[in-house]
Formats: structure tokens, sequence, C-alpha cells
């Protein structure tokens, strides 16, 4: 199902409330001129499952669904780490890479293979 | 007085590299905080700069407690990507191994979750020599005692030796008998009963909502189960039952993961029985792999810690994006619900009955 | 003639009666000398021997090969054989840290403090592919081409992984080092 | 007479400490060894015949090695205290009685040990305080706490022992078990003294103070390595005192045929410690806020219960 960036948080309320309440994973893909961000959700009593997609221009921001599913906590913090995502609404700490120097977004395509280790 | 600790990054029972700042109101915990990405090392990106079948050694690494149901998943989503069809015999052999797998990856739990209650090693030991003689059968399978590397398109590289199904015969009545004493000597231990019991309670709406997997979905009451619901192989044919606890807590995690054993050492024997004779040999490993048919592929696995699901945008040679759902991953988010409210000492015991790999979680 | 030459030889001299003197033995000083030296040789002896013999690892592992080193402390294996096996949880109170898996930028300090944290004497083991040189990871962006990098290391065990059985050799042939067979 | 009286004082003193020292070694051998047996090892067996020769080399290795005191500790309490519980522990060793009049023979004994041993838990929680760390803080803490729990089951245990012999000799109450030893007479004394005396020891399943899988090494944690052999010896010494007071107390002690008194004392002392390592090797730790539950709803009931029977059975 592709949808629009602004009708996302309703979306997603609207399949939640009908059965689709659990997130099983949000991942994004880099197309080089857009990302594409997917929602993967279940619905636990049929088992049936929903892919909620969205395109999101580079630069673009993307709306917290932390609401709907406590789940998507931790997904959204390695899609702003991993893709460089900023999520709104919520306050995104740094999470996989700590201590990283400098580099950002390896999942991108443009990323820059990281440098040599420098002790001390 | 609010006291702040820090645990790990280096500590004896976070099982890897984990640091937790945990904020502490005399004994009862108020708030844990997860810090990952110790072992963080980029496997995603890797994979999309190799070959399709250069990084199943990859994906063994990613969980190195049962690396054979890692690689089962990445070449199941290499196979759908090609539209191979994995032969008859093949999906038994993988079966039988993936579930001894299964059983090895759950006994180090139990003998770990033991060690985390404040055992001095004993069940440890115990478990660790079991799992030792899982390991040499599957060593004599596969030729290797940790990464087996095993699994090719349609197929596996080796298969079963003459004389397996006598061994592996052998070595299920053996477990079977241990299992039983593991029992006895756990669940009569009132102390055991008293630090696992009302401990660390998951509710089931609380476990849907965190989004957790596997065992320890099951011990919250809900029935799901990916070798059931997705089922793959031959588990429809072996009338596989989902093990589902209803109460959540640490007690019930440890009694899925044990039925889950004694249903394993089940699909095996019936696996062993139905086993058709044949060829089970996949395709030997090429630098130039067959054309991809499919764009997109999703692909589900009940890995020993839940439920993994691989997420592939496919290219010509190589994986353009490849997206891991980790169980370990999502299971560590639950741990700052479920320990709110905890005592300290049962902070590691929580920690050890949801059974993180911590390259798992971080990939 | 020139003072500042002068004062050299003066100098010179004066450092050479000094050292003469520091050197001398009387007569029935040398008698306790010796005996103060012999005693020293035995309690070195006895101190190099109980080293030897006595190597505790750090219960510290990061990754894959951290399973094989449970494996090593475990009945099949059973490492207390040789007095290896007192997993100590603080650094304070080990030999022998055992670097097992592979060190990512964000782990190596911390790797680098624990081993500062140990007491003297300490050794270090590289156990695994990834320890010696970064292993599978090496086109990583994330890991350390060896932990040679950031701390001394005595033996390296290579293999992905090593069986346990390699690392009992290692500890062995660190045993040789530590009672003065092999020279640093 | 007083050369002859200080002559016999010194040769005990001697005569005690190296008893100390041979159980303590003998034991630390020993619970190596049967700890590897359940668990399907065989233990030491390279250094020495049988790896007897193992704890030394451990010993000697610890007490060579670099001491380290962190900077945020308090250096003279840190560097002192550990000392002083050992001071402590063989001090309670030298006030029990042995056969063939060794040892020192006072009339309130018991009473002077269990005040004596109270002292334990503060100064394990001084060293934990001291060392600055949380972890090491926590498992001070812990140690006071946990003493609230244990210490008055203990002493009513005991109590009925002395209400029964009359006295608080010890000499007394071996000498009034020549008959019947009162693990016979008594047994949930016995049960109530040996859990409480499990607590005391700091052995599992009430080894909250150093629990591994939690606080790293509890009150240890930044201890230096000359300083762990001397919490070695602390915990092997405790281990010995806790034996003693168990054969002495409830097994009739030194009493028994054919063979001379303090065999048999250090054969029971034996038989009690493997008892206490048969347990540790097998059972979980207990939580703190359980433990105290148990103290004060199980223990102490039963340690009344203890007293009543006994006053109405055989005092009256």
């Amino acid at each position: 199902m592709k949808i629009k960036k602004e009708e996302l948080i309703e979306r997603l309320r609207e399949l939640s409330r009908s059965g689709y309440n659990y997130l099983v994973k949000i991942t994004a893909v880099d197309y080089i001129d857009h990302l594409e961000v997917i929602y993967f959700i279940r619905n636990m009593q049929n088992k049936k499952e929903e892919n909620v997609r969205l395109d999101l221009k580079n630069g673009e921001s993307l709306p917290t669904v932390i609401e709907i599913y406590k789940s998507a906590d931790y997904y959204e913090r390695e899609l702003s780490e991993m893709f460089g995502i900023a999520i709104e609404g919520r306050d995104v700490k740094r999470l996989l890479i700590e201590k990283w120097d400098g580099l950002e977004a390896p999942l991108r395509k443009n990323f820059q293979w990281g440098s040599e280790y420098k002790s001390g | 007085m609010l006291t702040r600790i820090n645990v790990g990054p280096i500590h004896p029972s976070t099982h890897g590299v984990l640091r937790l700042v945990v904020t502490l109101d005399g004994d009862t915990i108020v708030d844990v905080e997860p810090h990952i990405g110790f072992l963080h090392r980029g496997v995603e990106k890797l994979a999309e700069n190799r070959m399709y079948m250069q990084s199943e050694s990859y994906m063994e690494k990613i969980d190195y407690v049962a690396p054979m149901a890692y690689s089962d998943l990445y070449v199941a989503a290499v196979e759908e990507a090609m539209g191979i069809h994995p032969k008859e015999r093949a999906k038994y052999v993988r079966l039988i191994l993936l579930e001894f797998q299964r059983i090895a990856s759950h006994l180090l739990w139990l003998g770990a979750f033991c060690n985390d209650l404040g055992q001095i090693f004993t069940m440890f030991m115990w478990t660790m020599k079991d799992r030792d003689l899982i390991l040499n059968l599957l060593q004599d399978v596969t030729g290797s005692r940790m990464f087996y590397v095993n699994m090719r398109l349609g197929g596996v590289s080796i298969d079963l030796p003459p004389n397996f199904e006598e061994h592996a015969n052998k070595l299920l009545d053996y477990l079977e008998k241990r299992f039983k004493d593991y029992e006895t000597f756990l669940e009569k231990n009132p102390v055991f009963i008293e630090r696992t019991k009302d401990v660390g309670i998951l509710k089931r709406e609380d476990a849907i909502a965190l989004g957790v997997t596997g065992p320890v979905l099951r011990a919250s009451g809900v029935n799901f189960d990916v070798r059931r619901d997705y089922a793959y192989y031959v588990y429809e044919k072996l009338h596989f039952i989902p093990q589902v606890q209803t109460k959540g807590d640490s007690f019930a995690r440890y009694k899925v993961r044990m039925r889950e054993m004694k249903e394993s050492i089940k699909l095996i024997r019936d696996a062993l029985k139905l086993m058709p004779e044949g060829d089970a040999l996949g395709m030997p490993i090429k630098l130039i792999s067959p054309p991809v048919k499919e764009s997109e592929v999703i692909v589900r696995r009940e890995l020993p810690r839940g439920e993994g699901m691989i997420f592939m945008v496919t290219d010509k040679q190589r994986p353009y994006r490849l997206a891991i759902r980790a169980p370990s991953f999502i299971n560590l988010s639950a741990l700052r619900y479920i320990a709110k409210g905890a005592r300290y000492a049962d902070l590691f015991s929580i920690l050890g009955s949801l059974d993180l790999v911590m390259a798992d979680v971080d990939r | 003639m020139n003072d500042e030459r002068f004062e050299n030889a003066k100098r010179e001299m004066e450092q050479l009666v000094v050292d003469s003197l520091k050197n001398y033995k009387a007569p029935v000083g040398a008698f306790f000398t010796n005996l103060k030296e012999a005693t020293r040789a035995i309690a070195s002896g006895t101190i190099r021997w109980s080293r030897k013999n006595s190597l505790w690892p750090m219960q510290f592992g990061l990754a894959c090969c951290a399973m094989e080193l449970l494996d090593f402390g475990s009945s099949r294996i059973d490492a207390e054989r040789k007095g290896y096996l007192l997993f100590r949880g603080t650094p304070r109170q080990c030999d022998v840290m055992i670097v097992a898996g592979w060190v990512t930028k964000a782990v190596a300090p911390e790797v680098k403090r624990l081993y500062e944290q140990m007491a003297k004497p300490r050794y270090v083991i590289a156990y695994g592919e990834c320890a010696v040189s970064g292993g599978p990871w090496w086109e990583s962006y994330n890991i350390i081409k060896g932990i040679d990098q950031i701390i001394p290391v005595d033996v390296y065990v290579v293999g992905c992984p090593p069986k346990p059985e390699n690392l009992f050799e290692a500890l062995m042939k660190l045993q040789e080092k530590v009672g003065g067979k092999v020279e640093d | 007479m007083l050369t002859d009286s200080f002559g016999r004082l010194i040769v005990e003193v001697i005569a005690i400490f190296i008893l100390i020292v041979f159980f303590d070694y003998t034991f630390g051998w020993l619970e190596r060894k049967s700890i590897a047996k359940a668990q399907f090892r065989h233990g030491p067996t390279y250094v020495g015949k049988f790896g007897i020769l193992q704890n030394l080399a451990d010993i000697v290795k610890l007490l060579a090695k670099e001491n380290i005191i962190p900077k945020n500790a308090d250096k003279l309490v840190f560097s002192t205290v550990p000392l002083l519980l050992l001071a402590l522990f063989i001090f309670l060793i030298y006030l029990l009685p042995f056969p063939d009049s060794l040892g020192i023979d006072i009339s309130v004994g018991l009473l002077a040990i269990f005040v004596l041993l109270s002292f334990a838990p503060l100064l394990i929680f001084l060293t934990g305080a001291a060392s600055g760390n949380k972890f090491s803080l926590i498992s001070a803490q812990r140690s006071v706490i946990m003493s609230l729990a244990y210490e008055v089951p203990l002493i009513l245990s005991v109590a009925a022992v002395a209400l029964y012999a009359g006295s608080f000799n010890i000499a007394d109450i071996v000498n009034s078990q020549a008959k019947i030893p009162f693990i016979v007479l008594m047994p949930i004394g016995f049960v109530v003294f040996f859990i409480a005396m499990l607590a005391e020891l700091e052995r599992p399943p009430f080894d909250l103070r150093e629990a591994d899988s939690e606080l790293i090494a509890g009150w240890l944690v930044d201890v230096g390595a000359p300083y762990y052999a001397v919490a070695l010896f602390v915990d092997y010494t405790r281990m010995f005192l806790g034996s003693l007071l168990i054969s002495l107390l409830f097994l009739g002690g030194w009493l028994g045929p054919y063979l001379p008194g303090l065999i048999w004392l250090l054969i029971k002392a034996f038989v009690a410690a493997v008892v206490i390592v048969i347990m540790r090797a097998t059972t979980v730790r207990m939580r703190l806020d359980r433990l105290m539950r148990f103290g004060w709803f199980w223990l102490l009931p039963l340690a009344v219960l203890n007293i009543i029977l006994t006053f109405m059975l055989f005092v009256k």
C-alpha cells in the first residue's frame, strides 16, 4: 500500500484500530534520488500482513509513530542513525555507533567507508 | 534517594557488550536505559557489496549461538529471489539440522540463565556438555564446529552421513533423559521457583504492543509461531504445535523454551522417519549466480530467539538493500518496560530470560 | 687551560670513585649480600613458578569466539586442570585478558581501559581472527583491524573461531613465556 | 611458673594457627575438587599430585601481584579493614575450646563468640563503602541489611542449646552431648542454626554480598590482588569457624569412639563443610527481600518454637 507522508499517522491509526496491532519492522531503501520507507505491520488475530510504503525526498523528515506502535522506538532510532532521517516529534538519540568519527548514515549509497582507527 | 549505576559495557552477565544505565530507588529499579551498538559492524552494508552467496558466512556471524538458523534465513531469501525451490530431501535435512541447532541454542540459554540467577556454573557445565554432543553431531555432518556455511541454493552442501540416523536417535534418547533431569533439578528447587515465578511479568497486550517475538511472545500467551503460521519446509506435514504459556513471567519463558526443546526432539524423530531417499545437494557456490526473478523478497523464519525476517531488494548479482529483522533487537527494547519496578537482583534474571545475543542486536 | 674541560674531568673522576665504592664489598658484608641474593633468587623462582601455574583469565567475552571460550572452561576441555579457570569478573584480580571477538571503535577504549585496570603482571591473548587482524570484518567501517593497535599482545591464536584446544595450547605457550623459557 | 604457662600459651597459639592454615588449605583444595566433580570435571590436576599445590601457586601469585588502591577509595580503611576482618575470625577461633585442653576455656565463650561475630558484617560494610565503587556500596548495604534477617534466629537457636546444657561454656555444651548429640534432640534448632550459619558464612544460596552475576564481585570489586588473597583466607577461616561451631554445638564436638578427640572434631568439621559446598554447587541465589521475609516469617518462629519445645521437653 503506497501512501503519502502526510497521511501516514492517520492510515496507521486506522489500521491499528482494525486489528493490525503488531509492528514487525520499519526499514528504508535508498534509491539515490529518494528514500522509500516501509512499515511492515501484522494482524495478530488472523496473521495477515500489510506493508505501508511512502516516499521521502532527500533531507525530508518523518513523523513519529511511537504513539500508535510502542515498538517503533528502536526502529525509528535505527532509521535516523542508519539513513540520517530526522524523526519529528521525539528526541532521537544516537543509537548504534557510539564514538563514531564523523561519518554519517552508513546505509546511504553515497556513504564513504571509514578511516583507520587511531589509538589514544 | 535515587542511585544511578552504570552496568557494563563489559559485565559478566550481559552476554556480550551491553551498557545499562540503571536508576535505583533503594533496591527497586526506576528506569533502565540500554545503550547498544558496541558490536556494530555493518553487516547490511557489507552484504550490499558482496555477491549473493558470498554473504552467507557474514549472516552466520550475526547470531553466533545459532549460526545455521541465520544462514538458512538468508539462503531462503536468495532462493526466493531466484525462484529456486529446495529439493524434497533437502527440506528434511535442513529441518533436522535447524532443530538440532535450536536445541543447542536453548541449552546454552538454560545454562547461562541459571548462571544469571546465581548458580556457580553447575547447570552451565551440564548444558554445555550436552550442547557439545550436538555440536559434535553437526560437525560430523558439516565438518565445522561453529560456523557451518552448509546451506546452498536448492539444498545443502553435504548430505547427511550414512550412520546419521542411528547417531541422532541415540543422542535424542540421551537428551530426553537429560531434560527430565533438568526439569526435576530446577522445578523442585524452591529457590529457583521463587526467583523466576512472578518476576518480570509481560502481559499479553504489552507483548504485542512492544513487538517482542519468539519464546518471549509465546510465554505471554500469544499463539504465534512462524513455523506454523508461515509454514515452511515440512513443518505442516509433521504436525508442529507451538508451545504457549499464559503467565508471561520468567518461569513461563523458561517453560516455553524447555517445552520447545522437547518439541524439537519430536520433530527430528518424525522427520528422520519420513525423510525420503534421494539427492539433497544444492548448487555449488559460483561467482556468477543464477538470474534473479523477483525484485523484492520478504522471507520469515523462526529462529531460536524469535521471528527473523529478511527484506531484500535485489539487483543483478548482489542485493541492492538487505534489511534484517533481528529478534534480539526488538526483545531488548522490551527490557525497559519489563524491568521497571523489579528488584535490582532480578534485572539480570529478566535480561537472561529474554535470551539476547548482542551481536544480533547490533548487527 | 679550558676550565670547562677541567671541570668535566674532575666530575668524571668523582663519579668513578663513587661507583667503585658502591661495588666494594667488605669481607663480612659479602656473606650477607650473597645470602640476600640467594634468598632473592629462591623467592623470584617461587614467584615465577606460581605465576606460571596460576593464570586466571578475565570473564570477558565480546563476540563469537566467546562461545568457544565458554567451551574452554566447561567440562570437555576443563581448563581448571592446569589452573587456568577461576574466571573473575573484575580486572583487578586477573592475569590474562583473552580478547575473544571483534573490537569495534566503540568498544576499543573500554578494552584499553580494562587492560589498564588489570594489575601487573598482565598478559593478553588475541583469540580468533577478528582480534588478530579484523578477520572477516576487514572491510567494515567500524572495526579495528587487530587489537595490537591498542594493547600489547602476548599470544595470537588464529582461526574463525579457533577450537578451544587451541586456546589451551596458547595458554601453555604463555606459561612458557611466563616461566622464562621464551624470550619476549 | 609464669614462664611455664607463658610457654604453653605460645605453643597453643602456634598449634591452633597451624590447625587453621591446615584446614583452610585442605578445604580450599577439597572445595575446588568437589565442585569440579559435581560439574563433570576433574578440577586441578597438573600442579602437584592431584593438584594439591594449585592453591599455593594461586596464593603466592596473588600476593606477588601489583596492589592497586583506587583513587576514590578511603586509603586507610580500605587497606586495613580486610586485615582486621582476618584478625577477627582468627581470634574467634582462639576463643573456641579444643580437646586435650587446647585453646582458651572461658565460661561465657558462647556469648563472646556470637557478640564478636556480629561485627563481621560491619567490617565488610566498611571495606565495601570505602572502596568508592557503587557495586561495592550496594554489596556493603546488603551485608548490613542481611544481618538483620539472620542474626536473631541464629542467636535464638543457640540459646536453646545453652538452655539445655545450662551453661555458656562451649566445653560444657560438648560434654552434655555425651549421650545424644543435639542434632537428634532438637532437629528444628539445628535446621535454623544451619541456615542462619550459611547466611553468616556468605555461602549460596545466601551469597548476596559477593554476587558475581549482579555485582561482579561485590565488596571485592576494587580490591587489589594481594587483598584478594587475604579475602580468600578470610573466607576459608570463616568457613572453619562455622563448621567448628556446627560440629561443637550440634554434632557432639570431639566426642567419639576410638579416634583421638581432635581428629573427630576435624572429621565433623570437614563433613559440615562439604555439605555446605555441595549446597553451593547446586542452588541458585536468593533475593534480598525474600531473604528478609524468610528470616522473619520462617526462621524466627521456628527458632522460638524450638526454644519452647526444648524448655517443655527437657529442661523442666
